[in-house]
């Protein structure tokens, strides 16, 4: 009993431990974004007319890249925790490496979609903004805080996961001890869940 | 006075009834608990009883105390129902009269332009009124009618009742609405049919005058929380008599006179803390610059000018 | 509380596997909008998005290989917000 | 406290000392203690507001305040009793100092975490008092924050909102530690049925926690955003629905009125085996009646609006989940009431404080069926009735339940032994001017007098002044029990290891606990409630 005990006040917090710790933080994040699509669907409910020409404004091909460009990182964080697992940190560098990469094109492709939006002075609290019907005032609310609030947590995402490529490097993560690495891939791969849900919700809108 | 049980109107019976069920039986368990409660502290004090016993739980009694208040409750939650589904039955030859609340008074709209302060209903008939709001959140509380309905911006919101004895009632606002939310008080007066005819073909009509621009911006923005159309104080300086006003402000140069005129009326509007009035607090107005478009700052203005200046 | 259970690991073929389909279920989606469909397009839209997510949650989350309670966690609270949703809308709908 | 008595061994209030140990302590005892003094300064800082508003109605008219003041007032007395004092309360103070004793841990599973939501904690609270005294004047829409009001007021709406944001992070990161606690670290043998029901009661809350405050989170933040940005998601003006905030505040903030009551349910399941020297009767009915609570508590937030216009359909569907949700509470009163039974039943102040919570529970919770019924509650919506209703419930539940709570574990915390006849007599005046402060405020609600009112009609002169009169009672009893318990901490007599000769595993260690609690860790073989030799001296 002794030596399990000792893990526990050891530098590594016990793995199965460390996971439930992340994913019940995943629930809430889950119940954070549900509380947004409560207001999305009662709304969308009261204003679909509006909601669909909100939606012809969005840039449907930006979405659709940035759905796979996510994707396909999530992807590559999944691989990330198979080659540390397989004990080639080398490899999972490279594939945590790549994820960020991909949340750099995302980050970028948000900020020309944003851009193009305040061009046509579109962002709230603008006066274009407040002219517009009342659903489409709503929806593009909604769609800002919704995009806004994962682009955050892509961000946070993304410290997280250098974090964990620079512990890699140190040799901190190893393929014994590897629970932040897991921990950082689940979270990163609960972004990529939440947009699965934004892309058809905010930008393929008939 | 209204005490419990003086209902004033046709739906205080079924409302009266699930009160009296639910407080009776809610008293039965009270006083049994109670009651086991002091049996226990005296029969099983650890003076008389030495040797506790050490029974652990029974089934059968489990099943016992989910069971009876279960089917207490279904009935609790019955007569509930029963006493309010007719609340929302509206009878087609209801009398219609719009309830408008606003901060902080209520108005009662016959329909032609013809507004009472108080509602004055007719006896035995069955008055409809339509709940509208032209801010926030208000709730149009009758006691003695037992009937309730908040009052929010956007809702169509109703209620009805018949009411059932002459005489004077309280209209309380229950939902909190701001500063004198306690004093949006006012009455409901239920007279006889004929007397009502008489009151309503005098009651004179305020004629559908629309309302000037700039006020319903105002209102919109709620501007009315803290200022005043009346002449009171609240927190800021009121409406009335403003424009050609002449004004104490401090500025942060010193304090200075100046007259109400379009141009500090607008930097008033749009940069408040420039120029504070002496007397009220530096900080509490925001700018609304962002808020309100230039024209519609131009609209209030002009609402000032028109709804009489300073004599 | 054994420390050092043995994870499960995924292979990187399964890992590419799981993102093809997951690739090829974003065109339906996409196809699916497309068609308009009507009232149905939401319907699916959202049919094919709660499969995406059954997916990662399996395969890239790897809830298949945690320990039960872990799925019953999420399972549960994806009905929980279902129920929520259904419920919030017992308003809006008969309204 | 640290300064402890020098033959005293060393255990955790004294292995270090000084300020800096306490501010960095990941100790969950410690953490607890700190929760414990902030909680209990918001506390009595709110407590001064409840008074000062009952001075304020003594008599119609302005007394002592403004009306602009007095609704100031009630709006900081809720925001701090609700989101900073009752929500954390009982799990952030004796949960953590009890719950990883109980279930034979040396810690909480992320004892950093612990810390660092005490921070959190601490933030959320200094923002909602600065919201007080910032620039511009003191929030004023109630704890609700019912928009359109709050979006449009100009006053620190944001400061506060943000304060409730920050203290509901607190909230779900204490929730999240204890059901990993729960699950991951329980001591070999104690199987899920030999765990103790305090630590149950705070896996129902946990849960609660984890999963409901978020959706108030966001909620909050879009007031914030409608208030900084002008998107409506809320407020009719710019095309938003009032009533969808109110029913997402709701989602979360029935949910919350469980995370108050259950986990001081638990305490008292705790007390009276205890003080009955006998095993708690329907163990398992407790459980699950926990858990109902927990899960059905969710599906009956419509309930605080029935008069907003929802659908006749919710209304009636509300209406009936919440009569539910009534049935486990009564299976927990009618359990307690059976574990005393054929007992040896000792009346200490901790049993006092605890049968006081079954009567005032019962009747909040009567009232609370009074308001679940959609008739009455048409009647008593918004009132007082609605105000005596919770005081009941909230303070004369999740509050004596802590008073319950701190006189059980107080020789365990200090070590030390409060004055017990001391302690009986500030019971009585606490008890005593706590029904004269709220029972006349059920007959002042149903007949009509309005919750949140500066003033009112010479017709409730009578029952107002009561109220005032047993809000002064109630202000004696709370010092005298408070002095009573703060003198004692470094002057009373030293307490044994096991005072109340209770079977739980908190009293099998030397009080005040060692630093990591156990030497060994032990191995459970059999349930938490097994008296062999019970003490009846
Ligand atoms: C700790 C907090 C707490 C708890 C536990 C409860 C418990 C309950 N509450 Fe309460 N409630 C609040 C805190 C709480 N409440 C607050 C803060 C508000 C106001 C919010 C605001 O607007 O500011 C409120 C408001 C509130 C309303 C809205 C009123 C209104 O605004 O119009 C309603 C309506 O249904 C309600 C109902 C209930 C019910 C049915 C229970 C039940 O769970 C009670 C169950 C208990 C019992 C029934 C007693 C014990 C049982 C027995 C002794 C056995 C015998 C039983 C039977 C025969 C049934 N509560
Ligand atoms: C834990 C929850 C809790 C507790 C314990 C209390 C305790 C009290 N409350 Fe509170 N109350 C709420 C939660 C609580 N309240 C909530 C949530 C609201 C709703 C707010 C809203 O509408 O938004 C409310 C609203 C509310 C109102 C309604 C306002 C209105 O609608 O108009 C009133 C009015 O009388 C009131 C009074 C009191 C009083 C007199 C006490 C007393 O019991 C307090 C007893 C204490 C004392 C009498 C003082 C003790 C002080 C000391 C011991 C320290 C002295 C020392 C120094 C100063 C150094 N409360
Ligand atoms: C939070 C309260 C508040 C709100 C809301 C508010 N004001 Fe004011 N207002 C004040 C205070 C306080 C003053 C006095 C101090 C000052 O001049 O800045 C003031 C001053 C003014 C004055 C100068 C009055 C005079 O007597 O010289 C005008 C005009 C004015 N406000 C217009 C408005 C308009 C229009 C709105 C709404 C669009 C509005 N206010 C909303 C608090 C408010
Ligand atoms: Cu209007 Cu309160
Ligand atoms: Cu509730």
């Amino acid at each position: 009993m002794s030596t399990t005990e000792h893990s526990e006040h050891s530098e590594y917090i016990d793995s199965e431990t460390g996971k439930m710790g992340m994913w019940l933080f995943l629930f809430t994040e889950i119940f954070l974004f549900g509380g947004l699509f409560i207001v999305y669907s009662v709304m969308r409910a009261k204003y679909g007319e509006d909601f669909h020409h909100g939606a012809l404004e969005l840039n449907a091909f930006i979405g659709a890249t940035n759905t796979v460009v996510l994707l396909v990182s999530s992807m590559t964080a999944a691989m990330s925790l198979t080659a540390i697992q397989k004990n080639q940190p080398k490899v999972a560098i490279a594939l945590i490496f790549s994820t960020l990469l991909l949340a750099g094109v995302f980050m970028i492709n948000k900020y020309f979609e944003y851009g193009h939006k305040f061009d046509l002075h579109l962002y709230p609290g603008s006066e274009v903004m407040r002219n517009l019907p009342k659903g489409e005032i709503m929806f593009f609310g909604l769609y800002f805080l919704m995009t806004g609030l994962h682009l955050f947590h892509v961000v946070v995402g993304g410290v997280l996961l250098t974090i964990v490529m620079l512990r890699v490097k140190s040799g901190k993560i190893n393929s014994e001890h590897f629970l932040l690495l897991e921990n950082g891939a689940l979270y990163w791969h609960l972004v990529d869940l939440i947009w699965i849900f934004l892309f058809p919700l905010l930008y393929l809108i008939t | 006075m209204t005490t419990l049980f003086s209902g004033a109107s046709n739906l205080a019976e079924g409302v009266d009834r699930a009160f009296m069920f639910i407080i009776i039986i809610s008293f039965i368990f009270t006083i049994a608990i109670v009651g086991l409660i002091i049996y226990i502290l005296v029969h099983f004090s650890r003076k008389k009883n030495k040797n506790p016993q050490q029974f652990s739980g029974n089934v059968p009694l489990e099943v016992v105390w989910t069971v009876i208040p279960l089917i207490l409750v279904i009935i609790m939650f019955y007569y509930g129902w029963v006493g309010f589904a007719p609340m929302r039955k509206v009878p087609d030859n209801a009398m219609q009269v719009k309830a408008i609340g606003r901060m902080w008074s209520w108005s009662f709209d016959y329909g032609n332009g013809k507004i009472s302060k108080d509602l004055v209903v007719p006896l035995e008939r069955n008055v409809k009124l339509n709940l509208f709001s032209e801010d926030v959140n208000h709730g149009l509380f009758i006691p003695a009618f037992r009937v309730k309905e908040d009052v929010i911006p956007s809702y169509n919101n109703y209620l009805w009742f018949r009411a059932i004895t002459k005489g004077k009632f309280d209209i309380f606002c229950t939902e909190y609405c701001g500063l004198a939310h306690s004093g949006m008080t006012a009455k409901v007066i239920v007279v006889d049919s004929l007397e009502f005819d008489k009151w309503l073909s005098e009651l004179k009509s305020t004629g559908d005058t629309p309302e000037h621009p700039g006020m319903a911006i105002i209102k919109a923005n709620a501007c009315i929380t803290c200022h005043s159309l009346d002449g009171t104080k609240v927190i800021g300086p009121s409406f009335k008599d403003l424009y050609g006003a002449k004004r104490m402000v401090v500025t942060a140069q010193g304090e200075k006179e100046v007259e109400a005129n379009d141009d500090y009326l607008r930097r008033s509007i749009t940069d408040p803390n420039f120029e504070v009035v002496k007397g009220f607090n530096k900080g509490l107005m925001q700018s609304y610059k962002d808020v309100l478009k230039a024209e519609d700052i131009d609209k209030i203005v002009d609402y000032f000018k028109t709804a009489g200046g300073h004599k | 509380m054994e420390n050092h259970e043995e994870s499960h690991v995924t292979s990187y073929a399964l890992n590419a596997k799981v993102l093809l389909v997951l690739l090829s279920l974003t065109v339906l989606t996409i196809l699916v909008i497309k068609l308009h469909l009507g009232a149905f397009t939401v319907a699916m839209a959202l049919f094919i998005a709660s499969i995406k997510t059954t997916i990662v949650l399996t395969y890239f989350m790897h809830l298949k290989f945690e320990k039960p309670i872990l799925r019953v966690m999420v399972g549960g609270i994806f009905a929980l917000f279902a129920i929520i949703i259904v419920i919030t809308f017992i308003d809006y709908y008969f309204r | 406290m640290n300064n402890p008595s020098p033959t005293a061994p060393l255990n955790y209030l004294n292995h270090k000392t000084g300020l800096w140990s306490w501010m960095t302590a990941t100790d969950h005892k410690r953490i607890g203690l700190l929760y414990l003094y902030s909680i209990t300064t918001f506390f009595l800082a709110a407590a001064v507001l409840g008074l000062l508003m009952k001075i304020e109605k003594v008599a119609p008219g302005e007394t002592i305040m403004t009306a602009q003041t007095y609704n100031a007032m009630f709006s900081l007395h809720g925001i701090i009793m609700i989101f900073i004092v009752v929500i954390p309360g009982l799990a952030a103070v004796f949960g953590n100092i009890c719950l990883p004793i109980m279930i034979g841990a040396k810690d909480v599973a992320f004892p950093k975490l612990n810390l660092f939501s005490y921070y959190v904690y601490i933030t959320g609270a200094i923002l909602g008092l600065y919201s007080q005294f910032a620039n511009g004047h003191s929030p004023d829409a109630g704890w609700t924050f019912y928009v359109p009001y709050s979006a449009e007021v100009n006053s620190n709406i944001i400061l506060a909102l943000m304060a409730a944001f920050t203290l509901g992070f607190a909230s779900i990161l204490t929730g999240l530690n204890f059901i990993v606690t729960i699950h991951r670290m329980r001591a070999p043998g104690m199987t899920w049925f030999r765990m103790p029901l305090f630590p149950w009661s705070l896996y129902a809350t946990a849960w609660i926690q984890l999963l409901a405050t978020p959706v108030v989170g966001i909620t909050l933040l879009m007031v914030v955003a409608e208030r900084t940005l002008h998107v409506g998601f809320f407020d009719p003006k710019l095309g938003g629905d009032p009533v969808l905030y109110q029913h997402l505040f709701w989602i979360y903030s029935h949910p919350a009125v469980y995370v108050m009551i259950l986990p001081a349910m638990g305490v008292v399941t705790e007390i009276f085996p205890t003080f009955s020297q006998k095993p708690v009767f329907g163990y398992l009915p407790i459980v699950f009646s926990s858990l109902a609570i927990a899960l059905v508590g969710y599906f009956v937030w419509g309930h605080h609006m029935y008069t907003s216009g929802m659908s006749i359909e919710s209304r009636w569907f509300f209406s009936f989940l919440t009569f539910i949700v009534a049935i486990p509470s009564a299976i927990k009163v009618f359990n307690w009431l059976s574990t005393m039974y054929g007992g040896s039943v000792d009346l200490k102040p901790p049993l006092l404080y605890a049968i006081s919570f079954i009567f005032l529970f019962t009747i909040g919770g009567f009232t609370g069926l009074i308001l679940g019924a959609v008739a009455t509650d048409v009647q008593v919506h918004n009132t007082d009735f609605v105000v005596a209703h919770f005081h009941y419930i909230i303070f004369g539940g999740m509050g004596f339940g802590f008073f319950a709570a701190m006189h059980y574990w107080y020789p365990k915390i200090y070590g030390r032994m409060y004055n017990i006849r001391w302690a009986n007599i500030a019971w009585g005046f606490l008890f005593t001017g706590f029904n004269f402060l709220y029972f006349p405020m059920f007959i002042m609600g149903i007949q009509g007098m309005p919750r949140r009112y500066y003033d009112y009609d010479p017709q409730f002169q009578m029952g107002q002044t009561i109220s005032t009169i047993g809000a002064v009672i109630l202000f004696i009893g709370l010092i005298g029990m408070i002095s009573n318990l703060v003198y004692h901490v470094r002057r009373g007599a030293i307490a044994p290891a096991n005072p109340w000769h209770g079977v739980t595993l908190e009293w099998q260690i030397p009080s005040p606990p060692p630093h990591e609690n156990f030497d060994d860790i032990p191995v459970i073989t059999r349930g938490p409630y097994v008296f062999d030799n019970p003490h009846t001296k």
